[in-house]
């Protein structure tokens, strides 16, 4: 047991899964020698040899495409796109193929593959480097959309996500990569998919979120805490297929609902945990819901991020905003 | 100026239009009874491929992509395939699918709207017909990865079009073959038209052959109406792969000789003289006359045979119209290993309301 | 005047633009001689020659890229993605590209392109051609999504999305390019973007649809009338940036609200509407929001799509549900 | 078998690496003024990012990737070009971009996270920086094909790296280029590295300049850090261009002696040996070399131009970094032309919240 940031669980879980499996494949852009530019794979190419652990050419479509083939053909491919701003080349490859070679051919093959996508801003990274593009996948039906908030459900999160006989998008919110250890056991051990996990139990207020913006929203609760106020914190954690019913029983109890999250607001992730709520529980709503979020503009080079970002003082005022009532 | 690399595209053709011999016939091409075989395949696809049309005008079939001309490009391609092998095709070779063991029905159903088409019998490892242009390319190429990291003496095969190669997928599934060296051939079917785009509004491309030099691999043009050089050289790329040389490019000319598909009117857009030339110069008349010069074949068998394979599309037709709809459970028992939760609901909506008017 | 089916009218607004402003060039797959798949642009090149009327390549990555840089140098493209299930090759571009030309240059350049898709099903058409990606690019800050869903709202629809000096995805709906015919008039007269168009009033319940889907709306609007329940039927018309206001307004009235759309449910252009409601007249609510529309499904091949689709009935039992409370 | 297309590639220097001509230079190289402006540039832009490098490590820039070792391809380039052409850039051609008129504040406030660095005095139709690999190639088909359209003599000139060149959007405009002859030219600076991949393991292709091939249009390789030899042949390109040929694929040699980015540590993934064997080919050396020997530059001049280039850096720095932050409705004001009525109230909040603890 060891105390691991959020990226070295990632790694971890690479190599455990890797050694368990020989069909497990990591490909990628620099995922070799150089162990991915944010080092998710750092060790992965001495330790399991260059056929397991591929540099591939410079090409999004290809990496998704040829996983798609892979996976078809009995291996499971964990395939690393460096950014998510260079994700949209992919995305035919997902939705066209990964998503429905099950229903396409009626169970006859399918795509067990893995997408790691590192996303969302706060790095200050260069143009395109820190997009939040998990609604666009959210809506593919099937393909999973997976995001780990610490450590220990990186590692088994990913560890379900290769497992799992159906393709899954992995975001891994870079901005926490490294933000905090937390002791992650090496066990093998898979964490549930198709689960929010509840961080912090409170009566007041549900607030939902995932990836980097659960640590905001974890620190305004602490502070809401000091005045007395609970929320509930909920990490969706697979964002698609939906686990409402956790989402449902947490607003039944807690009557208010706040939505955190960092891609823009408009047709994002968040309005579907809206919606849902609004159809399902809407006699248990005693005020309206609030998304805190990103806004419906570019995301900003980084002068501006912070700015862009919801931070927890944005969180904060979507909580108290819906406690007015 | 000193010159770094140069590079030669080669074209290479066995039996003219005539059926006249211009090289030695590869081995099995000297074997009556191989001849036959592919040309019975050639016959039996046009034979269903006419079927399928004609359903498709009597309201029996949805739109249905036509392979007229193309039977000895497919044949070669199956022929020259082992069952292991893997294809990745488009949504025209049929030829290549029938050889491989796909049902007719099978195909009838996926034109017909129904995804158990894509459940074929034929080789279980075969990708289904592949709509999104030259995507498949790169399944191909996955595949190809999955046997050489298994070390399986395997190979995969896509297919597309003319107008494929101008999608960045072909260029991206043949530079990455290149440089892994998979055992994957890349078949480009040239039949002059993408829909209504001629090969000139495609590419200033003299050969789609010689798009294999952007990528380091071998590229070759060989006449897609003579199935003996479709299959020598389609055997040989396939050797290459299986021997660890890596990736082959081979583009057969040919012509579509029908519309499109049966949703197109080519007479919008290219000339009927255009499409008699090119008439002359299709597949089957070129090898039947050969097997008649050879006396190895003759009207009584062609007639026998053309008897035998009206015979069995007329039993595929009938099958095929004969299979209820699949339950609307389908559409949500495929979606996952196993239904999500989240889905049970929609599942028995769907249930409910089938045949209620739903979407009607 | 002379009455137009839908896909006439798109022709019409095509052909009378570019006679206006020589700048406007279509371009795409098919549209040179063969007047596209499905004849949207007959006779536009004869009229305008093979110069403003090119057959491309077949490459729709291309296509959206190209359209990027000509627009950015001054002409007007006009490109047309065959089908919906094409069009995902283009993503990148419209997102990284035409999305943020204007963000990026900080005005100095931008981005006047507009992006036409045939889009959804119920044509009984081959695989991949029949489903409806609007919401993927609903939540793309910079791009407005536009579906007209009538022979009039497509022609001015076309004219004012070829004028908007930002980039433009049209969805033309073509399950009804040719369901019904409509006197349009050539007069050159744009309609607005960004506002929704009410398409009949009512006081029971606020109807949302747009495309196809107004049809079967309309459909049942009729028939719930004549037991005198009233449907205020809204064609969003422009999805992104979405007229929200005039849903609430209806929504204040009415105390009611349906949401009809043929993409899967989850993660789709109605969530957002249902939490823009949500957040912003709940206490109009008088019933939990009721969203109709495709299952989280891979859109089925032909012979289920009907299965898939919401009709009449599914449309009218959304609206009996919202009206039990 | 018949060959039926056959092509090479061919490798032009004037200036070896001593500086020694290989060839009868080019007009504008025997003119000791072009040289010498070729060379300030090069120097210019040589000091402009040893210092861009400086300032990130100290923490007043961003994340930036530099230049270094590129100064002849990218100036070469520049000095080529009419002003009315247009640049679509990558993320690293300086040297192009000075030459053009773009501020080095400028290029600083991009790479300082400051939208405004795109929004540059330099040619105010040249598309910005281009992070998404290969994705500017389709930019300048569509700038090029908006000048033919138009009838102006003008061209667009790409640049994208050697690991560009395995995107699907880079042979999508080559092929667009080709098939419409549109006056663009296809910079390829093969710099050796796509950050860690080496160029055998993108490409099984020997050549980069070979891909023109796939597109049927010419292409040639250049060594990448001679300045008169990319000049001349991006000029000959240019002429090409304007004058109806169609497009051309530039393949420049050359190597990136600095890491890939500031973020990146080259030393885990490349020997030391080789980046020192291809310091001894860098390009000012030669240039210098070459003109000391023609009598038209001596170490005074060098003496004297460096400080003045130095200056010129400082005053750049010190505009940039006196240069404050963007209000916060830049992010909503540039989205449209106008803004969306939807989004004046996320507007009147990011005022509201501005500075106060937003995202922190
Ligand atoms: C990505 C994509 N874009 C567009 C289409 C629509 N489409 C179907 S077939 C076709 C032309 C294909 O031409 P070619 O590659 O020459 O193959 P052929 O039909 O001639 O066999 C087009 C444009 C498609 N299926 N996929
Ligand atoms: C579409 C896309 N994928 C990945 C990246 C991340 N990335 C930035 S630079 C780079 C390598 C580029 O190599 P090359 O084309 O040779 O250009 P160079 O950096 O050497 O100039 C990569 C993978 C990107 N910017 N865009
Ligand atoms: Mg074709
Ligand atoms: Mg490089």
């Amino acid at each position: 047991m060891a105390a691991l940031t959020l990226i070295e669980a990632v790694t971890l879980a690479l190599a455990s899964e890797m050694a368990r499996d020989e069909r497990v494949i990591v490909l990628g852009e620099d995922v070799g020698v150089n162990g991915g530019v944010f080092r998710a794979t750092a060790g992965l190419q001495q330790r399991f040899g260059a056929e397991r652990v591929q540099d591939t050419p410079l090409a999004e479509a290809m990496i998704a495409g040829v996983s798609v083939g892979m996976a078809a053909h009995g291996m499971l491919p964990v395939a690393e796109i460096q950014f998510d701003g260079f994700v949209f080349p992919a995305i035919d490859q997902i939705i066209n193929h990964a998503a429905r070679l099950r229903t396409r051919t009626r169970g006859r093959l399918h795509c067990p593959m893995v997408l790691r996508v590192p996303y969302g801003g706060g790095i200050h990274a260069p143009e395109h480097h820190s997009d939040s593009p998990e609604a666009l996948f959210a809506h593919m039906p099937g393909v999973r959309v997976v995001i780990p908030s610490s450590p220990a459900r990186a590692y088994g999160l990913l560890l379900a996500a290769i497992r799992d006989p159906d393709p899954v998008i992995f975001f891994e919110p870079k901005r926490i990569y490294r933000l905090q250890k937390q002791e992650v056991a090496d066990s093998g051990e898979a964490l549930a998919l198709d689960v929010c996990y509840t961080l912090r139990d409170g009566d007041d207020v549900t607030v939902v979120t995932w990836g980097a913006m659960t640590y905001e929203t974890l620190k305004a609760a602490d502070r809401l805490a000091t005045e007395g106020i609970g929320c509930e914190v909920i990490d969706v954690a697979t964002l698609s297929p939906l686990d409402a019913d956790t989402i449902i029983e947490s607003v039944e109890k807690t009557g208010r609902l706040v939505i955190v999250h960092e891609a823009p607001r408009s047709f994002g992730a968040g309005a579907e945990i809206a919606a849902v709520v609004a159809e399902r529980a809407i006699y248990s709503l005693r005020a309206p819901i609030q998304r805190v979020t990103g806004y419906d503009t570019i995301m900003p080079l980084f002068r501006l991020e912070m700015e862009y970002m919801p931070g927890v003082e944005r969180v904060i005022s979507g909580i108290r905003a819906t406690l007015k009532d | 100026m000193e010159t770094i690399a140069d590079f030669e595209i080669k074209y290479s053709q066995f039996l003219d239009p005539e059926g006249e011999p211009q090289e030695t016939l590869p081995a099995f091409a000297r074997d009556p009874e191989e001849l036959r075989a592919m040309y019975r395949s050639m016959l039996l696809t046009r034979i269903f491929d006419a079927k399928a049309v004609n359903l498709q005008r009597t309201g029996k079939l949805g739109t249905y992509a036509s392979c007229l001309g193309h039977e000895a490009s497919h044949v070669g391609i199956g022929a020259a395939m082992r069952p292991e092998d893997c294809l990745a095709p488009s949504y025209r070779e049929y030829g290549t699918m029938l050889w491989r063991g796909v049902g007719m029905h099978e195909i009838l159903l996926y034109w017909g709207g129904d995804e158990r088409g894509s459940d074929f019998a034929g080789p279980r490892h075969d990708f289904p017909f592949c709509v999104p242009i030259a995507t498949q390319c790169l399944h191909a190429a996955g595949a190809a990865m999955a046997y050489k990291l298994r070390g399986e003496p395997r190979c995969a095969v896509s297919v597309n079009g003319d107008g494929g190669t101008s999608e960045g997928a072909f260029y991206e599934a043949l530079n990455m073959a290149g440089a892994k060296q998979l055992p994957v051939v890349f078949m480009v079917i040239n039949n002059k038209w993408a829909i209504s785009v001629p090969l000139e509004l495609q590419t200033a491309s003299r050969t789609l052959a010689q798009k294999a030099v952007a990528a380091g691999i071998p590229g070759l043009q060989v006449d897609g109406n003579d199935v003996i050089a479709v299959r020598h050289w389609v055997e040989r790329a396939l050797e290459r792969g299986r021997n660890g040389e890596g990736p082959t490019l081979i583009e057969a000319l040919t012509y579509r000789l029908s519309d499109h598909t049966t949703a197109d009117d080519a007479s919008r857009y290219r000339k009927r003289e255009e499409v008699e030339a090119a008439r002359k110069l299709e597949p089957l008349i070129r090898l039947r006359r050969y097997m008649n010069a050879q006396g190895i074949w003759d009207d009584k068998q062609e007639e026998a045979l053309t008897r035998e394979c009206i015979a069995a599309v007329d039993k595929a037709v009938e099958r095929y119209v004969n299979t209820a709809r699949a339950p609307v459970t389908a559409m949500f028992d495929y979606l996952f290993a196993e239904l999500p939760a989240s889905l049970r609901e929609q599942r028995e909506q769907a249930i409910r309301l089938d045949g209620n008017g739903a979407g009607h």
